[in-house]
């Protein structure tokens, strides 16, 4: 029954996305697929967590490719916090979408919806990945399915923002995961994820620090420098498709898979163990402040967002490197906050968008009075990425401080904050500006807030933002289990 | 005896015959006189040659092989310089005409 | 010297090989490339043959006056192998034919201007 | 009756030729004799693959002479191999041969066509079953010969040049192989391939020996289209009839690498080929810039065809590198690969040849947003797209991992870099493709491009599905290419 | 004796025709001196044949007449379809 | 009449020539390749309506004995002007002759002649003239209005009336 389960969850999204193809000429039928696709799945990855909590591992494994190379998928804490994730934020960003695609009245939205089920298949197939082949397969479908969706608007610069897209992320999972994966079972004989990791008594020295890099550079989508480049690359998309991206699944997906490798295939303390692996923390320290620097000097609304994301997906990563678990645990929680924070943000983008047409921040002023729902909910948002109460973001970061002083990484400690400086500086002024400034030059004079449904998503997830400050519980519960 | 000396007689008339026609094809002019001279060949050297080896080989197979041999030669001779001298002639081949001197054929 | 005599088959075989590869390859004229082909394939042949020849054998054609033939394996082989040639010289050369009612021309360089002026009136 | 099934399944189709030229008022009719006699070939195959998994070889020997001298049959599991890719292939394509070139063909060509296509199909099945060094060079000219015809009926006038130049550079080949057997003939007095394998090692290293050995590997070079003397292969791929060119790309170049094992292994043996003469150091760059160079010259291709073309001399050259490894996974690779590549190719030019059949062409500008004009068509092209790249789950992915690990086991890491990178600019070249299929607009064209009909449809599907099925239950293959590798290993 | 001398006699034909074959100058020249040497082969095998006591020979000088006479033909009409006979002329 | 003489020919040609009267495989594959050539044959004048001048001449002793010394004569004519050509300089000569002959079958007769005589050639047909080619004049004007061409024309009458007659 359990084993059921994984596979329904896998099989949700597939037959939600054939029913959106044969709806196609059918909007409302089209869209309550979506919603009603999107809602079973949550049911599905609850009940999975509930029976995980219980006590059990389901497993399933489809069929062997080759002698010890599985399709196989097992659910383990981490893989749940990550199907959670994407599960419920779903549901709200397919509400979030139909607000936005009408009222954009946008075109080729069935293949919109139908690449979007797909990939948030992939997201799932990722999150409950047995081994490494499995999630390397599923992170390709994620890579591929996106496409469509980053290149949407099918303009000459979506296209070559698709390109760059697709160019990088493919390259690098072909180019450095696959040779890591490749490698890990030329020395272990399986690529299955196992507690405590599965490479330790095969490798040491060097020879860590090279996989480690194969993995940590091989897994584009985590954006550590300098293959970050894909992600303003992808902001040609339409505003869903970036919360999907930013924080429902593809960026989600790179840093969760960092995590993962960290903990399952490498074992946290084979790479304590080994000092060179610094200078990969050092690769995420650069790019928490570099980004944060670039994003500060982007006037384009979205694009300050995904400088922002790069920077904070390093958190994540930092996190995973530090190498104690009370860095990892942050790096799990961040992994959530970040993806509730930022959607909120990209839905007030994207509302901004859809109601004024407006995309640069220096046009902002005064909106908070026109939209106030929204900007109040990016208000939280923004709290949430600089980490003050009572927004999640509060937490991990805390939770990543308190790890990287523990284990005597000050320089990350600096890091840390010198970035909550730079993630103030280029937050505060746009929420300023929303608020108080007037705004002079605006043509557009007839415009309020966005349509309901966008609306209503980007308050909820506001508000979930700041329910897993008040509620963290059930978060750390799985944490707990990702360490023992 | 007799039949060895018809033998001598016939193939020593058919080498002239060959050797005159092979003469032919080296010295005339042009192309359509030519196959007159090659149609020597053909007909009455091959023909020598086959009944001198008939003396040879008196009444048996061995004979009736070379009269089919003769016949063959008899009849796809003539027909092919008639599909030669037709293909040069549709395509436009010119003949030489005229009284041809040694003189003429020289400047040719 | 003697040796080299002795094995005047081969020198016979290497001279029309190279003379019809040189031909396939050198000449522009697709008959003329045919032909070489055809010489190419016939030194082959004639290694075959030679290579089957007994010492004062006759031809392998059973008869009660002799007792030692050539080897006649080779020859079956070769016979089959000539209509194997012949056929691809037929092959050949009604794509020849094909090609001049299709470009005009049998030579090589004029082929291939055709097509790419083709290609660039395009 | 088991004994006589390797003859059999050669002499369907080579009497099913004249019959269906006996027809050859009706294209139909040639039509069906052709399908059925490739599923009978196709069931024969299968009967034999049974037999062979539960017994041992199987023989036949050709008017009751003894092997030395009489033409020999032998199916062992590496001929096997070979006779159910062409024999599967053909069951599935021969079906949608008629409809797919009918606008291609011109009609009076069109029973010569099913003629041809038949001579191809029992010609490449004789030089599999053949233990008869010199039927081989037969078969391998009755196949060429069918073959050079099929292209030259393509619609451009191209195809003629292209089929002229393929006939040249085969007729060389098949020549320089006929050489080679001569030697082999000479030193031997045998030309019985099992009989040679035997006599062969007491000759030593012998001058004509390695002169027979560089005429082979040239001339069956050129028939496999190694990567120098491939220039003949892109335009015939390109400018042949849609569905020819499903056939061939599927087949022809395998049953060519099949002959090149069974010289390097079984004839001359692989002590021979691998420590005296040291083939490897010709295969290996030879193999590496095939994968490399022709994956780049794919890049640069505007007909779809054509880059199908020069992705396929580049998988020829990930079977010769398989070779080159000189070991028994590489081997097993090198015919994993051998059945796989037949399936992925078979589906990709079937897939274009349902293209051509409603656009009428082939180039990328005529192909702009098929995607939704010809959706499962266009799926078909992405899936086999997908197995040409190595996707996990695809027959693609077994063979690159195969050659990666016998890499590894040489402890070539680089080589498996470069195997990696090959997938990485195949991934360009098929998503070049993809592109336009799905995300480019088409140009406003008068004619309504519909689906393909269904007689192309279900034949494509079923190789697509392959791929998925043997990608995902690759034991069937795998083992049976790995018995093969370790019979060959063996008589070496 | 008179055989050898007769097959002499041919090969001194062949030779000549050979002469012309290779001078030319139009292609129908050709043809006519390779058809001239053929019949003359058919000959010279009738000949060889007595000369070496194997008249079984006769078969293949029967055969090569016919082979002679079809390639001769086959030449002329792959000439006709190429129409103008400046293709396969010297260049 | 045609079919079976063919058939019988190509018999007597096929026996004679394998010299196995007994072998039951060759004698079959005999006949296969017989009824191969008849079925061709029979495919050709469906499209063709053939005359051949030779089964005719077989018919008709008288013509082809004189055929054989014209054919004699002439050879001697042009070996005189090949070796004395200072002395015999050739002139080739291309006309049009008017046939005698009326139909089809004694045009042939007469065209299949002049080619077989060394020395003149036929061209072509053209209308009810032959086109012809002489390496001497004087052999050309002899086919104008010489032997040959009355020779084939009373011939021709003769020819039809055995045509009918089968
Ligand atoms: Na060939
Ligand atoms: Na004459």
């Amino acid at each position: 029954m359990l084993n059921l389960l994984i596979a329904f969850s896998l099989v949700v999204p597939l037959i939600g996305a054939v029913g959106i193809l044969i709806a196609d000429k059918k909007p409302n039928l089209r869209e309550a697929c979506t919603l009603l696709t999107s809602v079973v799945l949550l049911f599905v990855v609850v009940k999975i967590f509930l029976a995980l909590r219980g006590g059990e591992t389901p497993e399933l494994t489809l069929f062997e490719l080759l002698p010890g190379l599985e399709i196989k998928f097992t659910v383990e804490p981490l893989g749940m916090l990550f199907a959670l994730v994407a599960a419920i934020l779903w549901p709200v960003n397919s509400l979030y979408s139909i607000g936005y695609m009408r009222g954009n009245a946008e075109k080729h939205q069935t293949r919109f919806y139908f690449f979007f089920a797909i990939a948030i298949f992939g997201a799932i197939g990722v999150a409950f990945a047995g081994n490494l082949l499995t999630l390397f397969l599923f992170y390709e479908l994620l890579t591929l399915s996106t496409f469509p969706l980053v290149t949407h608007k099918g303009n000459d610069s979506a296209k070559s923002g698709g390109r760059v897209y697709l160019g990088i992320l493919i390259s690098t999972s072909i180019g450095l995961l696959l040779p890591a994966i490749i490698w890990v079972w030329e020395l272990a004989g399986t690529t299955d994820f196992q507690a405590g990791g599965v490479v330790p008594q095969y490798v040491e020295g060097g020879t860590v620090f090279v996989l480690a890099m194969l993995f940590v550079f091989g897994i584009g989508k985590a954006g550590v420098m300098p293959v970050h480049r894909w992600l303003p690359a992808a902001m040609v998309a339409p505003t869903p498709v970036s919360a999907l991206l930013h924080a429902v699944a593809v960026v989600k997906a790179g840093v969760f898979s960092v995590v993962k490798v960290v903990v399952y295939v490498f074992g946290i303390d084979t790479l304590g163990a080994e000092p060179s692996v610094d200078w990969l923390l050092w690769f995420a320290l650069f790019t928490i402040v570099a980004a944060s620097t670039v994003a500060l000097r982007q006037d384009n609304l979205k694009k300050r967002l995904a400088y922002s994301t790069i920077s904070q997906l390093s958190y994540v990563v930092m996190g995973a490197l530090i190498l104690v678990p009370l860095s990892v645990t942050g790096a799990a929680l961040h992994i959530i906050a970040h993806a509730f924070g930022k959607i909120t943000l990209f839905f007030a983008a994207g509302s901004i968008y859809t109601s004024s047409k407006k995309t640069e921040i220096s046009q902002l002023n005064g909106i908070g009075r026109r939209m106030p729902w929204t900007m109040a909910a990016f208000t939280v948002g923004a709290l949430s990425m600089i980490g003050i109460p009572p927004a999640a973001g509060f937490l991990s970061k805390w939770y990543l401080l308190s790890g990287a002083i523990a284990a005597d990484q000050y320089i990350a400690v600096l890091v840390i904050f010198i970035s909550t400086l730079l993630n103030t500086a280029y937050f505060a002024p746009i929420v300023y500006a929303a608020y108080f400034k007037r705004d002079r030059s605006d043509t557009m004079l007839n415009y309020g807030e966005a349509p309901l449904p966008a609306v209503v998503a980007l308050c909820f997830t506001a508000l979930l933002t700041i329910t897993l400050f008040f509620f963290p519980q059930t978060v750390f519960e799985l944490i707990q289990m990702i360490e023992t | 005896m007799v039949l060895d000396a018809l033998t001598w007689f016939f193939l020593l008339t058919g080498s002239f015959l060959g050797i005159t026609g092979a003469w032919g094809i080296i010295k005339f002019p042009d192309f359509y006189s030519r196959v007159h001279a090659a149609s020597i060949t053909d007909t009455l050297c091959a023909s020598c040659f086959v009944l001198g080896l008939i003396c040879q080989s008196g009444f048996s197979l061995v004979s009736v092989k070379l009269i089919l041999v003769l016949l063959l030669l008899l009849i796809t001779g003539p027909a092919a310089a008639h599909a030669l001298v037709k293909a040069a002639h549709t395509a436009g081949l010119r003949a030489l005409t005229g009284k041809i001197t040694p003189s003429i054929r020289r400047q040719k | 010297m003697s040796e080299l005599f002795s094995l005047f088959n081969y020198w016979v075989v290497v001279f029309l090989m190279m003379c019809g590869f040189y031909t396939v390859i050198a000449s522009g004229n697709l008959v003329k490339k045919i032909i070489g082909l055809n010489i190419f394939q016939t030194s082959v042949f004639i290694m075959y043959i030679s290579v089957g020849k007994v010492t004062d054998g006759t031809a392998p054609i059973v008869s009660a006056d002799f007792s030692v033939y050539s080897n006649p394996l080779p020859h079956v082989l070769i016979l089959t192998a000539i209509v194997v040639g012949v056929a691809t010289t037929a092959l050949g050369l009604s794509l020849v034919s094909r090609i001049k009612d299709a470009y005009g021309s049998v030579e090589d360089d004029e082929i291939l201007d055709a097509d790419s002026d083709e290609r660039g009136s395009k | 009756m088991i004994a006589h099934l390797p003859a059999l399944v050669v002499l369907v189709p080579l009497l099913a030729a004249p019959i269906c030229f006996i027809f050859s008022r009706s294209p139909a009719i040639g039509w069906v004799i052709t399908v059925v006699s490739s599923w009978v070939s196709f069931a024969i195959a299968c009967v034999m693959a049974v037999t062979l998994l539960n017994g041992g070889e199987i023989q036949y020997v050709f008017g009751g002479w003894a092997p030395p001298w009489g033409i020999e049959y032998v199916v062992d599991q590496l001929n096997l191999l070979v006779v159910l890719v062409v024999t599967g292939v053909a069951a599935v394509i021969f079906p949608a041969t008629l409809k797919s070139v009918r606008p291609e063909v011109a009609s009076h060509q069109l029973p010569l066509f099913f003629v041809s296509l038949l001579l191809c199909f029992s010609g490449l099945l004789g030089i599999a079953v053949t233990g008869d060094a010199f039927n081989l060079f037969v078969f391998l000219e009755i196949s060429s010969l069918s073959t050079y015809t099929l292209i030259s009926m393509g619609k451009d006038r191209r195809a003629l040049t292209a089929a002229f130049n393929y006939l040249i550079m085969g007729t060389i080949g098949a020549t320089f192989i006929l050489i080679a057997v001569g030697i082999l003939y000479m030193l031997t007095g045998t030309l019985n391939m099992a009989d040679l394998a035997v006599r062969l090692p007491s000759l030593g290293d012998s001058r004509a020996l390695q002169v027979a050995f560089a005429f082979t590997i040239v001339g069956v070079g050129l028939k496999l289209a190694m990567f120098p003397l491939h220039l003949w292969l892109p335009n015939a791929y390109a400018y042949a009839p849609s569905a020819v060119s499903a056939f061939i790309a599927a087949t022809a170049t395998k049953v060519a690498v099949y002959v090149m094992i069974r010289f390097l292994y079984s004839i001359f043996g692989a002590e021979f080929s691998f420590s005296e003469i040291f083939v490897q150091w010709l295969l290996l760059p030879v193999s590496v810039c095939a994968i490399l160079f022709t994956s780049v010259v794919a890049l640069f291709q505007h007909d779809v065809k054509r880059l199908l073309a020069y992705s396929s001399v580049a998988q020829i050259g990930y079977m010769l590198l398989g070779i080159a490894l000189v070991n028994q996974t590489g081997l097993a690779a090198a015919l994993i690969h051998l059945f796989n590549h037949a399936l992925m190719k078979g589906a990709l030019f079937l897939a274009v040849a349902a293209m051509v059949f409603r656009v009428g062409s082939s180039h990328v500008d005529q192909l702009r947003g098929i995607g939704r004009k010809m959706p499962w068509t266009s799926a078909a092209f992405v899936a086999g797209g997908l197995s040409i790249i190595g996707v996990p789950a695809t027959v693609g992915f077994v063979s690159k991992w195969y050659l990666v690990l016998a890499a590894i086991e040489n402890g070539w890491w680089w080589m498996a870099a470069i195997v990696l990178v090959a997938s990485l600019i195949a991934v360009v070249y098929i998503w070049r493709i993809v592109e336009l299929a799905y995300f480019a607009d088409s140009e406003a064209s008068e004619t309504e491009v519909k689906e393909a009909p269904l007689i192309i449809l279900i034949p494509i599907w079923m190789l697509v599905a392959s791929n998925f099925y043997f990608g995902i239950h690759s034991s069937v293959v795998t083992r049976f290419a790995e018995g093969a590798a370790a019979m060959l290993w063996g008589q070496g | 004796m008179i055989f050898a001398i007769a097959a002499c006699a041919l090969l001194v034909v062949m030779l000549l025709a050979l002469v012309r074959a290779f001078s030319g100058p139009k292609i129908y020249d050709r043809v006519l001196a390779v058809n001239m040497f053929g019949t003359k082969t058919v000959l010279l095998i009738a000949v060889y044949g007595f000369l070496t006591e194997r008249p079984e020979f006769l078969d293949l000088s029967i055969f090569y007449a016919l082979i002679n006479f079809v390639g001769v033909i086959a030449v002329l009409n792959f000439v006709e379809r190429l129409d103008d006979t400046d293709e396969i002329e010297e260049r | 009449m045609y079919l079976g003489l063919l058939t019988l020919s190509l018999t007597v040609f096929w026996l004679v020539l394998s010299g196995y009267w007994d072998n039951p495989l060759i004698l079959g594959l005999g006949v296969v390749s017989i009824g191969l050539c008849v079925w061709i044959a029979v495919r050709i004048r469906r499209h063709y309506r053939l005359y051949s001048a030779l089964p005719i001449l077989t018919q008709m002793p008288a013509y082809t004995a004189w055929l054989a010394m014209e054919i004699v004569k002439s050879n001697l004519m042009v070996i005189k002007h090949i070796w004395f050509s200072d002395s015999h300089p050739i002139t080739p000569t291309v006309r049009r002759i008017r046939m005698l002959q009326k139909t089809p079958l004694g045009q042939t007769i007469f065209a299949n002649s002049i080619t077989l005589t060394p020395g003149t050639v036929s061209f072509r047909i053209d209308g009810d003239h032959v086109v012809v080619h002489g390496v001497m004049q004087d052999a050309v004007d002899d086919l104008q209005d010489g032997d040959m061409n009355q020779r084939v024309a009373r011939l021709e009458g003769k020819a039809l009336e055995r045509l009918e007659a089968r």
